[in-house]
């Protein structure tokens, strides 16, 4: 077992470890801070696979706005210290039993599939990215980029007109 | 030949009078509709009578055999090539024989009721019924064609219908009808079935082909319907028999005969046409037609028609000898002389000598129609006079209505079979065909001619003797001229009609046959007419409790035969308790129930299943979540396990 | 003759109707437009006999094509035989006869009208379409019609009736839908009738076929046990409705059965048609035995209906043409007979406001054109000769005596008994309410009929009599058609 | 660069009128009033734009794809945004922030354009969340309502796990198949478990849009808390659009897998129609209830889907379009209502029709289409469902299908029954409909008739093929 | 052990979505049920890049696609986190089992 190795190993224990915690614990703060760190678990697991362009806006993206963003609606919405009411059991062994097979179903799937391997491990480039991000060729993404322009603007609008209920639209 | 638009004018001419006075005749010939309808009758009378003469006495003969002649044959339904109904016209000795019976008898009832019914409220339409009746039974006579006879049959019963209920206000009169028609229809289902089956196995619905078909013993629907037998019996047999239930239930038969004495609530002179004269001959009439089937190809079916002849005659001269009712005695009376008629056919056979109940049938079937409508418009004279049809509101009328008196004796005197009336010769006929060929039913004949003279004239003293002094209410005359007249052009026939002879004209294959005289066959009957009458008159002649005596002694035999042997009982019973109560009360019971109990319960469960499967849209966001998921991993492990 | 006229007439009238300003302006239009149908449909007959008489044997004459859904191979496809043009006949005098005694609706008039010229219209446009699709499309469209007339119009539980009779006929439909389409493809992707019946279906999907369509078109005319829809339906509907109800609707129940089912599927017809013998030899004594415990007048005349129309299944399931031509005159006959009777039953409650016959009674004495005008048509249902019943049934049983076998013949019987059973209960019914005492003081300021009833039982009796009594005209147009389908039973 | 305006047309002119409402709403306002009319003007000038210049052709590589067809489709969802615009116009003249509700629908609706025209499932994803979360956010948009906001919280939520489920099988596709274009995949395509399960995974993601059950119980409680506008958009647009990429989807790129997910549509199709009419059976709110007729339709319209030939997908468009016109008139009448007495439950409707005759025979009109009555055009959309659904043979399929009928017919039936049989002793006041409901009211009843008998219509989408 | 590849990726990847998934389905709190979605894209996220950097180098469909993903769970996020607030003042709760008036 070398460095990388046992890197991996933590970190995909701190993610999933962080997870599990986040949907468990009964305090909505600290699941917030779990999901902060399994989130910063995946980032890593990205950089382990030298993908860092992802593992910044992973950072960024995730534990510089949403998890900022859902905390703060936590802030906004619930006083802090009180604990989440608990679930009813029945609920949760059904769920636990639906999610077990879900995910056994998935994994002897997935693990009897033979994926096709023999191909050069490359990294992508940053330049490589940017130049396929903004092209309207084959194997572009601008209209991509555009859609998802056009998306946060319509969320935001949204957001705006839902969040700005108290204060009636003048005319 | 004959003059086919003469003789289809015979029938058009009433059924023109019905179809007058149905329709306008509540408004325009509100008076005259009596007169309208007597007319076209008188007329059709006399062309029925010019046709009778020019047949038995200008063209019917040819070679000394008489003919049947087809003036007339229009197709009216044609089912498949060969197999139609066809209205035609079948003139033989038979059908104009009735031909004079249905418009003579007719005619005297119509002018009998322009007095009768006069003043009813539906004066018009009583005659446009009559109208109806009389074409009808003519179609009938006329008919060519198996099912035309049919057709006529059911007109024939329906009008028999309307008439009984006449008095429609009269529930008794109603239900009357009803029953009528009930019972009557129930024989037609024989009658239809074995109308098929006869005409499938011979493949024609025509008379004239269908006996040749059925007769000739080498034909292959002869032998084909031989061999495809059922319960025991080949095809024609059940087919033959079936046609003869027909019969039966409209000449009120036994077991079918329990209509006819209800149908004395229709207006008297209904009862004389209809009940007494022709429709209730229609049953011998049909048999008569399809005689040479019966005797030569199901000899088996005329012996069971003669046995139920037979006994219709004896049970109704009982019960006739217990009934209080005038115009009831009458019915049964009528009933035993048809059982007269039908087994005179039944110990007949077919063509010459052996034919001679065929010949005595027929005959008494023509002096039968005189002195019946006799008795029957004379009681209707009777009954007009005491407004009772009950024999104790009766009794010494002959003062009173002695042109009534005078003729009903007539006619009992003929009914009891005394020469020289006419009901002697007819009946000597029959009697004598009976000894020749079946001793037994013989037997029963010559006990049931003791008692027809026994009733009859118990009837006869009970009502113009017995009580003399009698007040009857206020006293208004016998009767007008047109009640009279009838009763005195019939009494002449009564009286006279024997001495035809008949046998010259009517016979089964059409050659003349001879009647023969016998002296000493004739003592029995005679005597026994006498001594019947004598009873009677130690009975009845004088108001007495003999009568009662005697009934008490007979104790049980009197009490059924009061009750008509329970056989109107019995019917209820199956009617009521059983068609009602087991088959039409459940089947309305299990449709409302079952059949549309299924359909609801469909409507009902989806309902139930709506409402039980409503929890699972429970509101609750992360519950659709876990349906969602599940929903996936079922079909997802579906697809890959079992449908891949 | 330009068969689209009898589509054409009726939908003008109805639109006309829409479009009058008040209850007289409609009520004229409608007259006038069912007066022009009853013309139309005269002409239709004379040009048809004409066309016959100048040996035009096509199988159908007028035909006229039209592409519709083209890439579909819909078309409207038109054409008369014989039997249309009979059932076009008896369209048309219902329709007139409908109009005529609805005069008094008060409310809602135009909706009423318009919604009773659509029946009319769904049926004319039946009877004359060669292509499935458009066959199925008029006999849906009446169904909405019906459900209206009944809930809105009707009485008693009405909202039921009209339910339950939309669903069951439009479980019928369902049934047919099925059926249309599995031949649709079997014929190679056509509708057409005339092409479909000289296809060769193979005798697995025959069978298969068959009961859907003959089930789906017998829940219209009240297939046992299907036909519980009829009681209530009937009973529930105002009184032109029961008459379009029972005059047509139901019979193009039992048109589809021999135009569609039997005829294009004749193996499917011969595998399934004893047990097409046995449910209509029970619905026809059932119906009877039903009727006579009933004591509503329109219930009578709706399980007589069960009980008649059986006849027409009967001879359809009788395979033979005598049977089949029958089957063909029961449905005329019955339609008018139906129609008229439930116009008497109107009229009659419209005067004493009830259908009981327990209280009614002695109706002879106060309003006689009525009564006898009820007499008549209880004749015609029992089977009287001169009436248009007798001929019909007597011709189913001549027909399906033609089939020499026990089964067949145990049927016949069994069916005839019902003559026995239905004039039972038409006396009685008859006794009750026309015949003996007036029950009801009040009855006795009762009217007579108005010239507007009195002009519909005219029209239908004149139709019951024109059958009664020269059936030959009808034998006529009826026969030849029938022979056309035997042929195709025969495999000819 | 040509092609790129008459291939995109529809896009560019929906996200140019997004702009201007942006630009408006950024700049002085306007009133409702005129803004409203503006708007209904543009919406009408982009559906009659969307008859001109269809051609076929790609951009940006085989992300964007349009045929004719497409292009038809598109037009089918301009028309119900239009008829949207017109006949809930009561509620919008009300509303406090109209420029910002037709952004979001309009952005909602450029979402299921490049939905239709998307040949990759990038582009499918996104446009796909574009379609989704506007309408969420305009779920929300009776602001004040409890009801809104708890519908408009079911919505997102459901449809962010619906999409992370999508997503998840799109991974495992990507993994599968290393392409994410349609083309490419179904030539990658080889049946393995995987990819069943991933098929599985991105089937859900329509049958969740589509209210496929049982991926459909969001379905009426969204369509319940909703503002009318945004129910009907929901039902009609966001159906339709979904409706015609799963066609796509399934024809294009899942036609190696068709006898699997022939079996997949039977079953879900029986269910939907089933569990739909069954819902649909006791239902008091009107919105409510056309959910659930909305859910039994679709389970007719996977009844045509599954016929795997161009007779499914003519069926379907066509069905669509009879769909929006039936549908929105119905919602069209229960808008109307609502916005001027409240009421929303079926019992108020009884003895609508004393009342008010028009509205009460347009909504009959609607819900008879709805049913599959004729001469209305719902009987034709069905009945060419069916006959495309027939085409395998699997009679029975279509019987269920048609049985289901019956029940359908039954409740729509209730609601007739309540306009026009049941008495009420005070049934609501005549209302009056504005002119420009009742144009669209008008508008709609006419197609209803009219795009049956018009056979020329569905030829017309026939030969887009 | 092995030496860490696709398959210990795939793992995670799944065990983090049905972590999402099972916190999606039991938490009670509308917030955290969001936090639930966001596990489950990350998970899938991880899936996409794995499968772009063991399988499929050649292109960079998972890296964008991972990318677009993240930009659209903020998107979802804000508009979600918008809804959730809005019901927030008018039920006083965010707790899911309140917000049930809807059913049925």
């Amino acid at each position: 077992m070398n460095g990388s190795e046992i890197i991996f190993y933590l970190l995909a224990a701190l993610t999933l470890t962080c997870g599990l915690l986040s949907v468990s614990t009964r305090q909505i703060f600290r699941a917030a801070i779990y999901l902060l760190f399994s989130l910063i678990g995946i980032a890593g697991i990205y950089f382990w696979l030298q993908y860092e362009f992802i593992a910044a806006v992973q950072i960024v993206v995730y534990v510089g706005g949403i998890v900022v963003l859902i905390i703060f609606s936590i802030f906004l919405t619930q006083q802090a210290g009180e604990k989440l009411p608990k679930q009813k059991p029945g609920r949760k062994i059904f769920s636990a039993l639906a999610v077990f097979c879900g995910f056994a179903l998935t994994m002897v799937q997935v693990y009897q599939h033979e994926f096709d391997f023999d191909k050069a491990l490359v990294s992508p480039t940053m330049s490589n990215i940017g130049q396929n991000m903004l092209s309207t060729k084959e194997g572009g993404y601008a209209l991509p980029f555009e859609v998802i322009s056009m998306l946060l603007l319509a969320a935001m609008i949204g957001c705006i007109v839902i969040a700005l209920r108290s204060k009636p639209e003048t005319k | 030949m004959p003059n086919a638009t003469i003789i289809a004018l015979i029938p058009l001419l009433p059924l023109a009078g019905f179809l007058l006075l149905g329709l306008f005749g509540r408004k325009i010939f509100k008076n005259s509709s009596g007169l309208i309808g007597t007319a076209l009758l008188l007329t059709s009378t006399v062309l029925a009578l010019y046709t009778a003469y020019e047949y038995f006495f200008v063209y019917g003969k040819v070679d000394g055999v008489y003919q049947q002649f087809i003036p007339m044959k229009l197709t009216w339904l044609e089912f498949s090539p060969g197999v139609s109904i066809d209205m035609g016209m079948a003139v033989d000795s038979i059908s104009v024989m009735m031909l004079v019976v249905v418009t003579f008898v007719s005619l005297m009832v119509h002018i009998y009721s322009l007095g009768y019914m006069k003043g009813e409220e539906r004066f018009s339409t009583y005659y446009a019924f009559l109208g109806l009746f009389t074409f009808s039974m003519l179609g009938l006579v006329l008919s060519s064609n198996i099912f035309q006879i049919y057709i006529f049959w059911e007109l024939v019963g329906v009008s028999s219908f309307l008439l009984i209920g006449f008095y429609y206000d009269k529930p008794s009169a109603v239900a009357a009808s009803k029953k009528a028609f009930i019972v009557t229809r129930f024989a037609d289902l024989g009658f239809l079935v074995g109308i098929l089956i006869l005409s499938n196995s011979s493949g024609t619905l025509d008379f004239n082909t269908m006996i040749a078909t059925l007769t000739s013993p080498d034909s292959d629907a002869v032998k084909t319907a031989a061999t495809s037998s059922f319960l025991g019996a080949s095809a024609l047999t059940w087919g033959a028999a079936l046609v003869f239930i027909g019969g039966a239930g409209k000449s009120a038969m036994f077991p079918l005969h329990i209509w006819l004495p209800d149908a004395m609530e229709g207006p008297t002179p209904i009862s004389a046409l209809i009940h007494a004269a022709t429709m209730v001959v229609a049953g011998v009439y049909l048999v008569a037609r399809l005689f040479p089937i019966y005797a030569i190809t199901v000899p088996a079916v005329l012996e069971i028609i003669g046995w139920v002849g037979a006994i219709s005659a004896i049970i109704a001269a009982i019960i006739a000898c217990t009934q209080t009712d005038i115009k009831r005695v009458l019915a049964y009376s009528t009933m035993s002389q048809i059982g007269y008629m039908m087994f005179a056919l039944g110990v007949s056979k077919y063509g010459g000598e052996s034919g001679l109940g065929y010949t005595a049938s027929m005959f008494h079937l023509f002096t039968h129609a005189m002195f019946k409508a006799l008795l029957f418009l004379g009681a209707g004279a009777v009954i007009h006079y005491v407004h009772s049809n009950e024999m104790k509101d009766m009794g010494g009328l002959r003062k009173y209505m002695p042109i009534t008196h005078l003729t009903f004796l007539i006619a009992c005197l003929a009914i009891a079979g005394i020469p020289p009336f006419a009901g002697f010769f007819s009946k000597e006929e029959i009697l004598l065909a009976a000894y020749q060929n079946n001793t037994a039913i013989y037997w029963v004949a010559l006990i049931t001619s003791g008692l027809t003279a026994f009733y009859m004239f118990r009837l006869y003293f009970s009502i113009f003797w017995n009580k003399s002094h009698h007040t009857h209410g206020e006293s208004h005359g016998e009767g007008s001229f047109v009640m009279m007249l009838p009763l005195v052009l019939l009494g002449i026939g009564a009286a006279a009609a024997g001495f035809i002879p008949f046998g010259e004209f009517v016979s089964s294959d059409g050659n003349p046959l001879e009647s023969h005289f016998h002296l000493q066959f004739s003592i029995a009957p005679v005597a026994l007419g006498l001594a019947g009458i004598l009873a009677a008159l130690w009975l009845y002649a004088k108001q007495n409790d003999k009568p009662a005596k005697l009934a008490a002694s007979l104790g049980s035999l009197y009490k059924a035969a009061y009750h008509k042997f329970y056989i109107d009982d019995i019917y209820l019973f199956i009617t009521k308790r059983i068609l009602f109560n087991l088959v039409g009360r459940p089947a309305a019971w299990f449709d409302r129930n079952v059949v549309d109990g299924l359909i609801n319960l469909t409507g009902n469960t989806t309902q139930a299943v709506s409402e039980g499967i409503k929890k699972m849209q429970s509101g609750k966001v992360q519950q659709y979540a876990i349906y969602f998921l599940s929903g996936v991993i079922i079909l997802a492990a579906l697809f890959i396990y079992i449908w891949r | 003759m330009n068969l689209l006229l009898l589509i054409g007439a009726p939908l003008l009238t109805a639109v006309a109707v829409l479009f009058s300003r008040n209850k007289q302006q409609v009520r004229w239009i409608s007259l006038l437009g069912s007066i022009v149908q009853i013309i139309l449909a005269f002409a239709l007959l004379f040009a048809f006999r004409q066309e016959r008489a100048e040996n035009n044997s096509a199988q159908m004459l007028f035909e006229q094509n039209y592409k519709l859904f083209d890439s579909l191979n819909i078309n409207f496809h038109f054409g008369v035989d014989g039997i249309s043009v009979a059932m076009i006949l008896l369209t048309s005098l219902v329709v007139v006869a409908g109009v005529l005694v609805s005069w008094n609706v008060e409310k809602m008039t135009k909706e009423f009208y318009f919604l009773l010229l659509l029946l009319g219209l769904g049926a004319y446009g039946f009877f004359i379409s060669l292509d499935l699709f458009i066959l199925f499309f008029f006999l849906e469209i009446s169904v909405i019609p019906k459900y209206l007339l009944i809930g809105i119009w009707g009485s008693g539980k009405k909202e039921y009736s009209a339910n339950k009779l939309a669903l069951m006929l439009m479980g019928g439909s369902a049934l047919i839908l099925v059926g249309m389409l599995g031949l649709y493809f079997i014929a190679g992707h056509s509708f057409d009738i005339l092409a479909l019946s000289k296809t060769d279906i193979p005798v697995n999907i025959q069978n298969l076929l068959f009961p859907l369509l003959f089930v789906g078109f017998g829940v219209f005319t009240a297939l046992f046990p299907l036909h519980t829809w009829v009681p209530d339906g009937h009973s529930s509907a105002p009184t032109a409705g029961s008459m379009f109800l029972a005059g047509i609707s139901m019979k193009l129940g039992g048109y589809g059965c021999l135009r569609v089912a039997t005829y294009l599927l004749p193996e499917g017809a011969k595998e399934y048609a004893n047990i097409i013998i046995i449910l209509s030899a029970i619905a026809i004594l059932y119906g009877a035995f039903a009727t006579m415990m009933q004591k509503d007048l329109k219930y009578i005349n709706a399980y007589s209906s069960v009980s008649h129309v059986g006849f027409s299944l009967l001879g359809i399931g009788m395979l033979t043409q005598t049977a089949i031509t029958g089957a063909l005159m029961q449905m005329v006959s019955h339609g008018l007979m139906t129609a008229l009777f439930f116009a008497v039953i109107g009229m009659v409650y419209d005067r004493t406001h009830t259908r009981m016959t327990g209280e009614m009674g002695g109706l002879m004495k106060v309003m006689p054109f009525i009564s006898t005008v009820f007499f008549i048509v209880g004749l015609c249902s029992l089977g009287l000769p001169g009436f248009s019943g007798f001929v019909a049934e007597m011709t189913v049983f001549m027909g399906s005596w033609e089939n020499a076998d026990a089964f067949h013949r145990i049927a016949t019987i069994a069916a005839a008994m019902s003559i026995v059973v239905t004039a039972v209960y038409i006396l009685r019914a008859t006794g009750q309410t026309m015949m003996g005492a007036i029950k009801n003081e009040s009855h006795l300021q009762l009217k007579d009929a108005a010239w507007n009833e009195k002009l519909a039982a005219i029209i239908l009796v004149a139709g019951i009599l024109a059958i009664g009594i020269a059936p030959g005209w009808l034998n006529d147009l009826l026969r030849p058609a029938a022979e056309e389908i035997m042929n195709r039973i025969a495999g000819k | 660069m040509n092609e790129f305006f008459t291939l995109m047309k529809s896009e560019l002119l929906v996200t140019a009128i997004i702009f201007l409402l942006l630009f408006i709403k950024i700049g002085k306002g306007m009133k409702n009033e005129s803004l409203l009319s503006l708007v209904q003007v543009l919406l009408l000038l982009n559906f009659i734009a969307g008859f001109f210049f269809n051609k076929t052709g790609n951009l940006f590589g085989d992300m964007f794809y349009t045929t004719p067809l497409i292009a038809f489709q598109k037009n089918i969802l301009s028309l119900a945004v239009y008829l949207i615009s017109l006949l809930c116009s009561d509620w919008l003249k009300k509303t406090g922030h109209l420029p910002e509700f037709f952004m979001l629908m309009l952005s909602a609706l450029l979402g299921m354009f490049l939905m239709i025209s998307s040949s990759n499932l990038l582009i499918f994803y996104l446009s796909l969340e574009l379609a989704t979360i506007p309408v969420a956010a305009m779920a929300n948009f009776d602001l004040e309502k409890k009801r809104s906001s708890e519908g408009a919280m079911k919505m997102i939520l459901s449809s962010a796990f619906s999409s992370g489920i999508l997503l998840f099988g799109i991974s495992l596709l990507y993994g599968t198949t290393g392409t994410i274009s349609f083309p490419e995949i179904t030539a990658q395509l080889d049946g393995s478990s995987v990819q069943i399960l991933a098929f599985i995974f991105l089937v859900t993601a329509f049958a969740f849009k589509l209210s496929i059950v049982p991926f459909h119980l969001w379905t009426a409680d969204v369509y319940e808390g909703s503002p009318m506008a945004v129910t009907s958009f929901l039902s009609v647009v966001s159906k339709g659009s979904v409706a015609f990429i799963f066609i796509t989807v399934l024809y294009k790129m899942f036609q190696p897998m068709q006898d699997m997910w022939y079996t997949l549509l039977v079953i879900l199709a029986i269910a939907t129609m089933l569990i739909g009419n069954l819902f649909a059976l006791r239902q008091q709110n009107i919105k409510r209830f056309l959910a659930f007729s909305s859910i039994a339709q679709v389970g007719f319209i996977l009844v045509g889907i599954s016929s795997n030939d161009y007779m499914g997908i003519a069926a379907v468009v066509y069905f669509v379009l009879i769909y929006v016109f039936s549908n929105l008139a119905a919602f069209g009448v229960a808008a109307v209502i609502a916005e001027h007495t409240g009421k929303e439950n079926i019992d108020d409707y009884k003895g609508l029709y004393k009342t008010n005759p028009f509205l009460s025979w347009i909504l009959a009109l609607a819900l008879f289409s709805l049913a599959g009555v004729p001469p209305t055009a719902g009987f034709f959309g069905k009945l060419f469902l069916l006959t495309a659904g027939g085409a395998k043979a699997a009679y029975w399929f279509i019987l269920v299908a048609a049985l289901n009928m019956i029940i359908s017919l039954y409740y729509y039936l209730r609601v007739v029954r309540a306009m026009f049989m049941d008495k009420n002793d005070n049934p609501m006041e005549p209302i009056k409909v504005s002119p420009v409901v009742k144009l669209a009211l008008v508008i709609c009843g006419a197609g209803i008739i009219m795009i049956g008998l018009l056979s020329w219509i569905f030829e017309y989408i026939k030969s887009l093929h | 052990m092995m030496q860490p590849g696709l398959y210990h990726i795939l793992f995670i990847s799944a065990a983090l979505f049905f972590i999402g998934v099972y916190g999606f389905l039991t938490r009670r709190n509308l917030i955290t049920m969001l936090m639930s979605i966001e596990l489950i894209l990350n998970s899938v996220n991880l899936n996409f890049i794995a499968f772009n950097k063991y399988l499929w180098p050649g292109k960079l469909d998972g890296l964008f696609f991972t990318l677009f993903i993240i930009a659209i769970a903020a998107a979802e996020a804000a508009v979600a986190i918008a809804i959730i607030i809005n019901l927030y003042r008018s039920h006083q709760s965010i707790d899911v089992e309140n917000a049930e008036d809807l059913k049925y």
